[in-house]
C-alpha cells in the first residue's frame, strides 16, 4: 500500500482499515455470530469449543479467552464487532473501553467523570500525554509495574 | 412539495439507551444529560415532522464485514430494532417511508452519490437512541423514519466535504417531492470519544465547542476539516461527527447543487436549542436543533 | 507502481458460456462468434496481465433486493461461480487480489465515490463469460481477478459521465499503487437487447458501431450520452454499456482527475481488436482491445 | 414521485425501478430462492405448495404458475429474477424473452439469426413498430389473433 495512513502517529489507538479488516475478517465474523442468543448461551457454555469452530489464529482465540482487547484489536479485532464479546460476557462499553487502558474500573469511571482523558500530550507520539506507549499501563497497575 | 423544516444532531451512545429502557434517567449520573433534551422532547410535540430522515452509523449489526456500504439507504416498510448482544432494545419498530425513501435514493444516485438501497435491515442504538432522546418513551414514533447509514467502521470513511455535499443533494431530492411533507433530517453520533486501546476514554471540550460554533456559523469551513483532524482531536470514534454534515447541509442557508462545493446564503437558519454535556459512559454527548425559517 | 496496460470490451451472454461449457463452440451457429476472440485468445497469452479488474453487474445472483449497491468491489481472497439455476458454470474459482482491491477501495473511496466493499460473494456469468471468451478453458485463470459489480439491475443506474469519472479515479488509485503490476481493466455486458416485453429481441446495428467508433475516438462524448438513449436505440438490457464507459475511462489518453470532467491527450491508445456479431442468443456482441502504447 | 420516467414512452418495456421493485420484492426474493437446487426441488413438486410460502399477490403466483412472463413482469418481476423460474424448468433466456412476444420458438430464433428486431417504429410509443402495443401478439399467434 503507497497510500497515506497519517493516522499511524497517533498515540494509543490503531484506525481500523482495510489491512486491519483483512487480519481479523474471521475474528470480526466470529463477534458478529454473538448477536443471536443461542449462540452466545453456546459460547459461554465452553467458549474453546465455540472458537474453534471459527478459522481464527490461535493467538486471536487466546485473545478473546482472555479478554485482551488491546490484544484483539492488535489481530484485527474493531472494537464494535469485540463489544459483542463484551455484551455476552454482560460488560458495558464503558468496562470494556477502561479495559484498554490498564486503569481499575473505578479508576476509569472517575476519569471520566472529571471530564474524561485530556487531549494534552496525545495528538502525536513522542509526546508526554497519559496515553503514550512510555506510560502504560495506567493507574493503579502502572504504578505497580513501575515499582 | 416537500420541505425540510429543522435538522437535529444529537450523540447516540448506547449507555442513553440502557438508561432510558432501565428506569435510570433520574439517577445523578444521569439526570443533567436527560435535562438537556426536555425542552427537546416538548419541541418535537410542537414541531411534529411527517418524516424524520435519520442520519446515522451502524455498529456492526445490520452490516458485517461481508459488505460494507458507504452510504445506505433503508427503503423498506419497517426496521426492527437488532440484538446487540443484550438482546433487542425494547422500543417501538421503526416504521419506514418507502415512497419518499425511493424517491430519494432516485434523485441522489442521478446527482453522482453511489449509494446501497437496501430493503431488509434491524436498526441499532445509533438510530434508536437519538428516537428515545428526542421522544421519550411512547408507544409508537411519532413518525415514519428513513435509516440512512453512513459507514465511519472501516476507514476510509466518507470525507466531511462528501458528507456536505451530499446533504445538498438529498435537500434537492426531498423539495422535488411532490407531496407536502415535512421532512425533519437528523446527524447523529460524536462527539469527542475514543472507546479503544490505552488513549480510550479522550474528550475535548474545546474541540467539540468549536465544532458546533462552527457548524453552526461557517457549515462549508467545518465541511473541509479532514478526518484526520478529528481523529486526532476527538478520539478515534469522534470521526462519526462528519455524519452531522449531512444533515447540516440539507438546511436552506447552504444553497448550490451537490456538485458546488461553495455555499451562499440562500436562507436563513435559528438555533432553537444548545446542549453540550460531558461524560455518557465513554463519550461527551452534543445536541443541536436548527430551524429553517 | 502498478499500471494499466490494455482495456478489454466484451458483452457477457450467459448462453455463450453455455456453448463452451457444453463444448458446442464448433457448431455453425456459434463458430462465428469463436473466431472473432480467436485473436483474443492468442493476444492474452502474449499479454499476460498481473491483475485484471474486471467490471461487470450481477444478475440477481450476489446481490438480492435487499441489498442494492450501486458499485461494489469485491477485496476476498476468492470468489466462487454462482449457481443461476443450471449449477454453478464449471470453470476455475476466481483468486482475488485483495491487497490491491483493498488499496484501490481506499483511494477511489477519497476520490468521492461511495463504493460498497464486499468480502464475500460469488460470480455469476456477466464475470465469468469474459474470462471463458478471453482465456478458453483453462484449469486455473491466468492470473487474480478483482470483481467491480455495477447496479445496471435496478433503475436508476449510474450514469455514463459518472462511470468514466469512476475509470479516471480507479487508474489513479492503480498508478499509486507500489507493486510494479500489469493491470488490465475490462469493460463488460452489452451490447444492443432487450430481454423482456413485446420488444424483445431488439438489435440495433447501427447504434453499436456508433458506440465502439466513439467509445475509441471520443469517450468523452459517449459519456456524456444519458441512459434513456441507451434504453431507447440499445434496448432494455443495452444500458449495460455504460460499464464499458469505466474501463475506457481509466485508459492513458484519458488524463484529469475523477472530479474534473474534461479530458485531455495525454498518452495515446491503439485498437488492437475489434468484433461485433449478431446473434447470440437475444444480443448483439462486441468486443474491442485497446493498448496504452 | 415527482421525478422523471422518460423511458414511460417506450414500446414494449417495462423498466425495472424503485416502484416496480416495491411491487415485485416478495416474488423477485422467491426467485432468487430459486438458486438453490434444492429448493427447485420442491418448486418443481408442488409449485402452488412452494409458493404459498411467499407474501406474494394471487395474481403473481398465477404468473409464475402460468409462465406469464409479461404478467410477472407487470406485477413487478425483474427478468433477472424470473430467468430463474426459467432455468428451473430447463428453459433458455432466449425462450423466455421469445415467449413475451408471442411468437414461437422456431420464430423469434429466425428473427434473431436474421439480426434481430429492428428499431424502426420500436422507439416511440405511437410509431407504426412490430413491438408496438396494437401489433400484439406477435408472429403466428397475432395472425392467429386478427383472424
Ligand atoms: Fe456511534
Ligand atoms: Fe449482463
Amino acid at each position: 500500500m503507497a497510500l497515506d495512513k497519517p493516522y499511524k502517529d497517533i498515540p494509543g489507538t490503531i484506525i481500523f482499515d482495510a489491512d486491519q479488516s483483512r487480519k481479523g475478517y474471521h475474528l470480526n465474523q466470529f463477534c458478529m455470530s454473538l448477536m443471536k442468543a443461542e449462540n452466545r448461551e453456546r459460547f459461554k457454555r465452553d467458549q474453546r469449543a465455540y472458537l474453534d469452530e471459527w478459522p481464527m489464529s490461535e493467538e486471536q482465540k487466546q485473545a478473546v479467552l482472555d479478554m485482551d482487547l488491546n490484544r484483539a484489536m492488535a489481530l484485527g479485532g474493531n472494537i464494535y464487532f469485540l463489544a459483542k464479546i463484551g455484551a455476552t460476557h454482560g460488560k458495558s462499553f464503558q468496562q470494556m473501553a477502561g479495559s484498554m487502558t490498564g486503569m481499575s474500573e473505578e479508576e476509569y469511571r472517575a476519569m471520566m467523570l472529571a471530564g474524561g482523558r485530556s487531549i494534552e500530550g496525545n495528538r502525536h507520539l513522542g509526546e508526554d500525554g497519559d496515553a503514550q506507549p512510555q506510560h502504560q499501563p495506567q493507574g493503579q497497575a502502572g504504578r505497580k509495574a513501575s515499582v | 412539495m416537500a420541505k425540510i423544516t429543522a435538522s437535529v444532531y444529537t450523540s447516540h451512545v448506547p449507555a442513553i439507551g440502557a438508561a432510558i429502557d432501565l428506569g435510570k434517567t433520574q439517577e445523578p449520573y444521569w439526570q443533567p444529560l436527560f435535562k438537556g433534551y426536555e425542552f427537546s422532547k416538548q419541541w418535537m410535540k410542537d414541531n411534529k415532522p411527517d418524516v424524520i430522515f435519520l442520519v446515522y452509523n451502524d455498529h456492526a449489526t445490520a452490516f458485517s464485514l461481508d459488505m460494507i456500504p458507504t452510504f445506505a439507504i433503508g427503503t423498506a416498510a419497517q426496521f426492527l430494532p437488532a440484538d446487540e448482544g443484550f438482546g433487542p432494545r425494547p422500543v417501538p419498530k421503526v416504521i419506514g417511508h418507502p415512497d419518499l425513501a425511493s424517491h430519494i435514493a432516485h434523485s441522489v444516485i442521478q446527482q453522482d452519490f453511489d449509494l446501497t438501497i437496501v430493503n431488509k435491515m434491524e436498526v441499532d442504538h445509533g438510530l434508536t437512541v437519538p428516537l428515545s432522546l428526542m421522544c421519550g418513551q411512547p408507544d409508537a414514533w411519532p413518525c415514519p423514519v428513513i435509516p440512512f447509514a453512513v459507514n465511519v467502521v472501516q476507514y476510509p470513511v466518507p470525507s466531511g466535504q462528501r458528507c456536505f455535499n451530499l446533504g445538498k443533494a438529498i435537500r434537492k431530492a426531498v423539495e422535488s417531492y411532490d407531496q407536502d411533507l415535512k421532512v425533519q433530517i437528523w446527524g447523529t453520533g460524536g462527539m469527542s470519544h475514543q472507546l479503544q486501546g490505552p488513549r480510550a476514554g479522550l474528550i475535548n471540550k474545546e474541540f467539540d465547542n468549536a465544532f458546533l460554533d462552527r457548524l453552526i456559523a461557517d457549515p462549508q469551513g467545518q465541511a473541509s476539516v479532514p478526518h484526520i483532524d478529528y481523529v486526532r482531536e476527538a478520539g478515534s470514534e469522534g470521526v462519526e461527527l462528519v455524519m452531522w454534515l449531512i444533515a447540516r447541509g440539507a438546511m436552506d442557508d447552504v444553497a448550490g447543487n451537490a456538485a458546488n462545493s461553495i455555499a451562499t446564503h440562500a436562507g436563513s437558519v435559528r438555533v432553537r436549542h444548545r446542549f453540550y454535556h460531558v461524560p455518557a459512559s465513554n463519550t461527551a454527548v452534543g445536541h443541536l436543533i436548527l430551524e429553517n425559517i
